[in-house]
């Protein structure tokens, strides 16, 4: 048994309203030293957590969103968002965050980590993993 | 007489929500505060049941501080739904005559 | 008016600590009166004086503890509850034989009653939860 | 103001999947000594509190179900359960404990405690509360 | 290659079982455990949503401990729905290549 | 087969500490390895010494370390989780000031790396939680 698995990481709750969106990109982080093959999943209220102007000043907590943007740098760089859970709220990618990455195999060209997937290729992404964490 | 109704979940993933406005009267007050902000937001699989529910004369708030939080801005939230602070909710507490928390 | 008000989850998993916090500061501010909070179910975990979160982030008990002691707030803890979730007073502790208590400033432990009374005596009772 | 007020419990959650049901209960018999007006109403999946022929001995857990046969004993005698909870539930109240109590204004005739009730009559018991407590 | 899919919150309350299966596949497996053991009954809102799935080749089980603590016998399970204890909850982990547990 | 067990919620709250308690033994019996379990977010509270449950329930921190100490169990809390939450080994506590440790036999503190690492290692990993 090889040594590099399949992570995905599921991520289906809003930001603020409970700890795991913060957790979830915890374990991402420590994660990156194992150099694992990471996908992150966003759907059903999950994809809230990739918002443009987060701001929980006023309610007392860190804004951890710009987090995200850090993720390229640690080589997660397969981000894959549910199109029917944006639609069901109303939204597009227009309201989340820009995730890039620079590929090494590309002359450092700066690409987009994002990919707007459906349930059928959500499917897929889950089948390909060896270990799932649910957030 | 009349009742503020609180919800703190997403309708997406949560009845409470649906419970809620199957017992609200027509002179109740529902806020939206936690992650149940995300319900006030416009063109969503929700808004239909909230708009339908206004008409029948409830009103619907959502809290600014939790909106904010996560990034949603008031134009974005539907015109049916008033934004109040904490002091707003407090206000509401105190102008209706009983609290009906939605877990 | 008077305020009772009951915290059901521990602090940071959910956000309902920080939701009744924010209220019972707003309400105070409007000079209304808090009657009584009441900490149940994993609500308890809140009285910890275990409780050392990161230093960027708040700290939920030290929050509690403070409000308590600016505006003479009586925070229960409620008794069965903190039983199971191992939050002790000197009492508790010396009772069940367990190492230093474990409350923090401005909690009390004490039974459901209160919780029953605080609705009996409040114009408002608020459940915050998950 | 008077000391007696109208205490309404509002049960939405099944049991032993979380504590709720079981502390609902516990406040219901302490508040008893209070001579408070009180309300039970079970809806949604509360209505699976009441299910006959409980047993959750082989996950460990207590069954305190038969304490509901009590609550007529403390004068808890205002039982709703709503309808159409059970509708989507495909359940009736043949699947739930008769609930009854003795009324002292009536020679002491055994008396059902429990009213089916619509959504429209929900609202008026939630109406009639001074105090709501949710489990 | 297959996967096990846990849901283990009533249907009638979250979305996690509408979630898990817009992503089954036909060689799935989905294990009703804990308040999730309600979402197996017959004749409920649920259970054409379960009937459809299972037709198009999900298989469906439930834990047979917490259909009992809760006053569930078997009689009253979809006939699409196979009974597990907590030594077939194992074996099925094991049958299949992955577990997504959805909470 | 090695398996991976992660566990979100304290006890008594949620069921998600009975089912992976329930599914560890059958897994156990089966003839299994339990590679690692791994108590986060309000999980760790699984293991305070503290807990003084109702002599007619279950005591869901003392079927954990028994079942740790039968079967060499390796149960791990997170520490940044603990350290929000108050579980305190002896090192944690002499480091924040405070008072007896309040973890209990079989519980270790340690960071979230284990839980990667048992991902890694283990042919199944399964998450309870609520």
């Amino acid at each position: 048994m090889s040594d590099t698995k399949t992570f995905v990481y599921i991520n289906r709750k809003a930001p603020y309203g409970s700890i795991y969106a913060l957790e979830s990109l915890e374990v991402v982080l420590i994660g990156a030293a194992f150099e694992q093959d990471v996908k992150l999943v966003f759907m059903d209220d999950g994809v809230f957590q990739l918002t443009n102007n987060q701001d929980p000043e006023s309610i007392g907590m860190k804004n951890f969103s710009k987090t995200y943007a850090a993720l390229g740098d640690y080589d997660v760089n397969q981000i894959y968002i549910d199109q029917q859970s944006l639609e069901q709220r109303g939204l597009s990618l227009d309201d989340l965050q820009a995730l890039v990455y620079e590929d090494e195999d590309d002359d450092w060209a700066e690409k987009s980590s994002i990919h707007l997937v459906n349930r059928e290729e959500l499917s897929e992404i889950i089948e390909s993993a060896d270990v799932l964490l649910n957030f | 007489m009349s009742t503020l109704h609180t919800v703190n979940k997403s309708a997406f993933e949560r009845n409470s929500l649906e419970s809620c406005l199957s017992v609200c009267k027509a002179n109740a007050s529902v806020l939206l505060i936690e992650d149940a902000v995300v319900s006030a937001l416009q063109n969503t699989t929700i808004s239909e049941q909230i708009s339908a529910a206004a008409n029948t004369g409830v009103k619907f708030f959502a809290l600014s501080e939790d909106l904010r939080a996560r990034g949603l801005s008031d134009r974005r939230v539907m015109d049916e739904v008033t934004l109040v602070d904490y002091a707003g909710f407090v206000k509401l507490t105190t102008e209706n005559d009983r609290v009906q928390n939605w877990l | 008016m008077k305020f009772t008000i009951q915290i059901n989850t521990g602090p940071y998993t959910h956000q309902a600590s920080d939701t009744a916090y924010q209220f019972t500061r707003a309400a105070l501010e409007a000079g209304h009166e808090i009657y009584r909070i009441f900490f149940y179910h994993d609500g308890v975990n809140n009285g910890t004086s275990y409780s050392v979160p990161p230093q960027d982030d708040r700290n939920l008990q030290q929050l509690w503890s403070d409000l308590a002691e600016q505006h003479s707030l009586d925070m229960i803890v409620c008794v069965a509850a903190a039983q199971r979730r191992g939050i002790m007073d000197e009492g508790e502790s010396a009772k069940h034989g367990k190492g230093s208590p474990n409350i923090a400033p401005g909690f009390q432990i004490s039974g459901l009653g209160q919780l029953i009374e605080g609705g009996v005596q409040s114009d408002r009772l608020l459940v915050f939860g998950d």
